[in-house]
């Protein structure tokens, strides 16, 4: 697709979609919102980027290596998250309790766990679409 | 039997999501076409979320965000919700999944007819 | 608010039926995005905004691509 | 107390050393065999401890994040799931062993680390299944566990792989779809989504709501029935199991299946409870469809020629056995279906590997050109020939044991006449399986081999699978002391 | 001929499902069994238990973090099921690639 009238309206618009998506993840706890749709709506970013630029631009915002990094490092994370309140002594995945710092209710800053496993889940997520459209595209 | 129209009116959202994962299912058991059997299917998981959201849902509440300045509130449960939320990942695991299965059948076949494939598989196996 | 929800239920399943008559693989793909545009405006009406959200994102947004994608590396019509 | 917490390290050393694999950038070799079985070792020293646990100890419950049931997720650990997460990591070790030789020959090798990803999430997603207290958690491993479990027979990337696969993906996804229309039934009637809390609530429900009890079982059983392969919902198991890879076989007939026939027994006796089962006239049902599928299992077997595809249909046949005990709706009933789905993976998986170390070597999968083959491949053989004996019920042998115990629940239920089906397929099965071993050892020809030699690794890991069926048909009571004892809490909650 | 057939078993399906309609909790009501201890539980103490306005948020992190972790662990598994069938190419860099990476 080598129309310019696309382009310039993607380079425009791709800041707002993407600055869009970390604000929902980021305020998943406060609002509508998550780490799955926040994350969905950054890869929307990169396969708008993808669609109007090519496949090989799009690639290089996000190669393979760095995104499977990113997804294997999401659920590690995530385990290690959890471990941490074994290593405590409660269960696994444990919050409050576990001392993760709570803050004041209606900040970004607050409810311990919850934020940190949303961004890191939300990431994994957006690698993982943008993967998935790009394995998708890739020809033989 | 005889229709009682506030049943209905009353419990269209039920209603709804049956006729939808019956159409759903009759898309996918028909249609020879792969890429049709995957829509099937995801009009047959929307249509068991429809029914999830259904059964959270109560009249006159509000969506499960607390407001302290508000004060008391009723909202609508929240537990179908969040499983949903879950659910619709799943769901499109699956259906990438199923759609890389055709690119490759594509590759292989030629098509993505289920018959012409059938076809295609019978001659093989006669020479 | 019922009406609507009548309304919207009526027109899902209207939709779900003409993707399942729909010949043209990517016109049904394309009514099944306004299908799942039409289900995320449902549940924000059931009050699920977070579902709706993500529905819309996720339901609509990379499902419509990835079906469109395929589409375009295998055939357009069903026989 | 550091081993209340074993069923989640087991989980997270299997999800955690998948997740790692796909960074290997070194060509696949021997450290990376050697650090897959050092966890997978671990994993077997876990679950041996949690075994010794729950054995000595009592069963518990697990909860996540300080909630306690209801709220939270919850496992329960029981000692029938410690069990048969025992069973499902010395399977898969001893499948590994063997799948490291044979797979050069049947995947490209760039997939070798993709196959073990996905084999390692789909332990993971199994034994999820097994502790799992919750029905929601169970979805979300039943739809992990299916979409590994396609993945890891699409993988050979063969044209007829390639259909199978779709036939089982399309086939299990509706299955799974339908299980969550029961699971929203269910959920719709209770409000909960712990299997106790829901089996505390279902007798109040179950006067008034029945149609929604009745209709989510519907759901329930036809879903996980898709899925576990009953009769009339078998039509993708031949083809998948039977164009998969070997190792890949052998762990879909082996555990897979054996996770969602578990699933339906914590559905039937721990969720709805016995008493409504028998109410509603769930058994009968089951018992129709088990009797259909023990007998049309085997006639199908029957009348195939490749050695793989008669093994698959065996499996519904076999299946079938454990539906029978299902459906009795008594303990001894239970009870011998929790035997023959332990007994059954042992059996299955030895004729699996055993069948595919001969098509390794000889390159021939049709089952009337075997004559003499029991010369060549002393070791495979024997290994088929316990499993064969296993499948008919020779004593000695495990599959004999758990139709044993069958007979006796039969007896006990009150269905005499349910006998005659047992003894009929078996019959049945002598006649598909015994020619072949006849004709194996009857005459020494001279064979053409498609390769010079089978791998000693194959060899080894296939004669201790035969070795276990043969144990644990001389030591049934081992494992039966175990399973009795979950049997009597998992009714009983 | 299958058509049909398959047309008239979901035809009986739904007249069975939509028949049942009447039997079922009626929707939208708060008395319905669903919402019992558990949902209250969630709406009464859920901000206090997580401090997460977003009661959703507060499940699916928090209450419910294991399933999330499922959750999480199918969408990996969905992509290493893609990229075992289909395969990742890597692009080797060359110069030409670097410039179309300035202006992109």
């Amino acid at each position: 697709m080598d129309d310019l009238f696309v382009r310039i309206t993607t380079r425009m618009i791709l800041p707002f979609i993407q600055i869009y998506g970390l604000y929902v993840i980021i305020h998943g706890h406060l609002s509508p919102g998550g780490a799955f749709s926040g994350g969905s709506i950054f890869a929307a970013s990169i396969v708008l980027y993808t669609l109007a630029y090519g496949l090989k631009p799009g690639q290089k915002r996000l190669p393979h290596h760095i995104s499977s990094k990113i997804e294997t490092g999401g659920i590690l994370f995530f385990i290690l998250i959890g471990l941490i309140g074994v290593a405590l002594g409660y269960t696994f995945l444990t919050n409050q309790e576990a001392g993760f710092p709570m803050g004041e209710i209606g900040r970004v800053l607050s409810a311990g766990l919850i934020p940190v496993v949303t961004f890191a889940l939300g990431l994994k997520v957006m690698s993982t679409v943008v993967t998935l459209f790009h394995t998708m595209m890739e020809e033989e | 039997m005889n229709l009682n129209i506030d049943l209905i009116v009353n419990n269209i959202n039920y209603i709804g999501a049956m006729i939808l994962f019956v159409i759903g299912l009759y898309t996918v058991l028909t249609h020879p076409n792969l890429i049709k059997k995957v829509i099937g299917l995801n009009i047959m998981e929307t249509a068991i979320f429809l029914f999830f959201v259904s059964i959270g849902y109560v009249q006159g509440a509000v969506a499960p965000i607390v407001n302290p300045e508000t004060g008391e509130q009723m909202f609508v449960n929240p537990l179908p919700s969040a499983m949903i939320l879950t659910g619709i990942v799943v769901a499109i695991s699956i259906t990438a999944f199923a759609l890389s299965l055709i690119v490759k059948i594509h590759a292989a076949y030629g098509t993505i007819e289920l018959d012409e494939i059938m076809k295609i598989r019978s001659v093989e196996l006669d020479d | 608010m019922q009406i609507l929800n009548v309304f919207l239920v009526i027109f899902l399943i209207v939709a779900a039926i003409m993707v399942e008559r729909t010949k043209d693989l990517l016109s049904a793909v394309i009514i099944f995005t306004s299908y799942s545009l039409m289900m995320a405006l449902l549940w924000l009406l059931l009050r699920a905004p977070d579902v709706a959200m993500t529905e819309a994102a996720i339901g609509a947004g990379i499902t419509t691509n990835l079906f469109v994608v395929v589409i375009s590396r295998t055939r357009r019509t069903e026989k | 107390m550091i081993s209340y917490h074993f069923p989640v390290f087991i989980l997270m050393l299997l999800l955690g050393f998948a997740v790692v694999i796909p960074l290997h950038r070194k060509p696949f070799g021997k450290s990376f065999v050697v650090k897959m079985f050092s966890v997978l070792g671990l994993a077997f020293i876990l679950a041996f401890a949690e075994l010794l646990v729950v054995i000595y100890g009592e069963a518990y419950s697990y909860t996540f994040g300080s909630y306690q049931g209801g709220i939270g997720i919850e496992f329960l650990v029981d000692e029938f799931s410690a069990l048969m997460t025992l069973v499902v990591i010395t399977l898969s070790i001893l499948i590994l062993a063997y799948s490291v030789k044979d797979l050069e020959h049947e995947i490209a090798s760039s997939k070798m680390y993709s196959y073990y990803t996905l084999v390692f999430l789909m332990l993971f997603s199994i034994i999820g299944m097994i502790f799992t207290n919750d029905i929601f958690n169970l979805y979300v491993f039943v739809e992990a566990l299916s979409i590994t479990s396609v993945a890891i027979i699409a993988i050979k990337n063969k044209k007829d792989t390639l259909m199978a696969s779709m036939k089982y993906l399309l086939m299990g996804a509706i299955g799974s779809v339908t299980v969550l229309m029961g699971f929203a039934l269910i959920y719709m009637v209770t409000g909960h989504l712990n299997m106790s809390l829901i089996f505390a609530e279902i007798n109040e429900v179950w006067e008034q709501y029945p149609i929604n009890i009745l209709l989510a079982m519907g759901f329930i059983l036809t879903g996980f029935g898709i899925k576990a392969a009953i009769f009339p919902l078998h039509n993708w198991l031949p083809d998948a199991h039977s164009s998969a890879p070997t190792p890949s076989s052998a762990l879909l007939s082996g555990l897979v299946v054996k996770a969602y026939v578990f699933s339906i027994a914590k559905m039937m006796y721990r969720v709805i409870g016995q008493e409504i089962t028998i109410n509603i006239g769930i058994s009968d049902y089951i018992l129709v469809f088990a009797v259909l599928s023990m007998v049309m299992g085997s006639l199908f077997a029957l009348s195939q020629t490749d050695i793989k595809r008669r093994l698959a249909y065996s499996s519904v046949a076999q299946i079938g056995y454990i539906f029978l005990g299902l459906g009795l709706g008594t303990e001894l009933g239970l009870s011998a279906a929790l035997f023959h789905v332990i007994s059954h993976a042992f059996m299955k998986s030895a004729l699996f590997l055993s069948a595919g170390s001969i098509i390794y070597y000889t390159g021939n999968r049709n089952v009337r050109k075997m004559d003499g083959i029991g010369y060549k491949m002393p070791i495979t053989m024997a290994v088929f020939t316990i499993g064969v004996l296993g499948m008919i019920g020779i004593p000695g042998t495990s599959g004999f044991m758990s139709k044993w115990y069958l007979g006796l629940a039969v007896l006990d239920g009150g269905h005499p006449e349910l006998l005659i089906v047992i003894l009929l397929s078996s019959f049945l099965n002598a006649l598909y399986y015994l020619p072949v071993v006849v004709s194996a050892f009857l005459r020494e020809t001279p064979l053409e081999m498609h390769r010079s030699s089978l791998p000693q690794s194959m060899k080894i890991s296939m004669a201790v699978v035969g070795l276990g069926s043969v144990v644990i048909g001389f030591y049934p009571s081992m494992i039966m002391n175990i399973i009795e004892a979950a049997v009597s809490t998992f009714i009983g909650i | 001929m299958r058509k049909i057939f398959t047309f008239i078993m979901l035809g009986g399906l739904l007249v069975v499902l939509l028949s049942s309609i009447s039997e079922l909790p009626p929707m939208g009501n708060g008395d319905n069994p669903s919402f019992n201890e558990i949902s209250e539980y969630y709406i009464d103490e859920g901000v206090e238990d997580t401090h997460a306005p977003n009661l959703i948020t507060a499940i699916i992190t928090d209450y419910r973090a294991f399933d999330t972790l499922g959750e999480a662990t199918v969408l990996f598994t969905g992509i290493a099921a893609v990229v075992s069938l289909i395969g990742i190419t890597h692009h080797s860099k060359n110069k030409e690639d670097e410039e179309d990476d300035l202006h992109g």
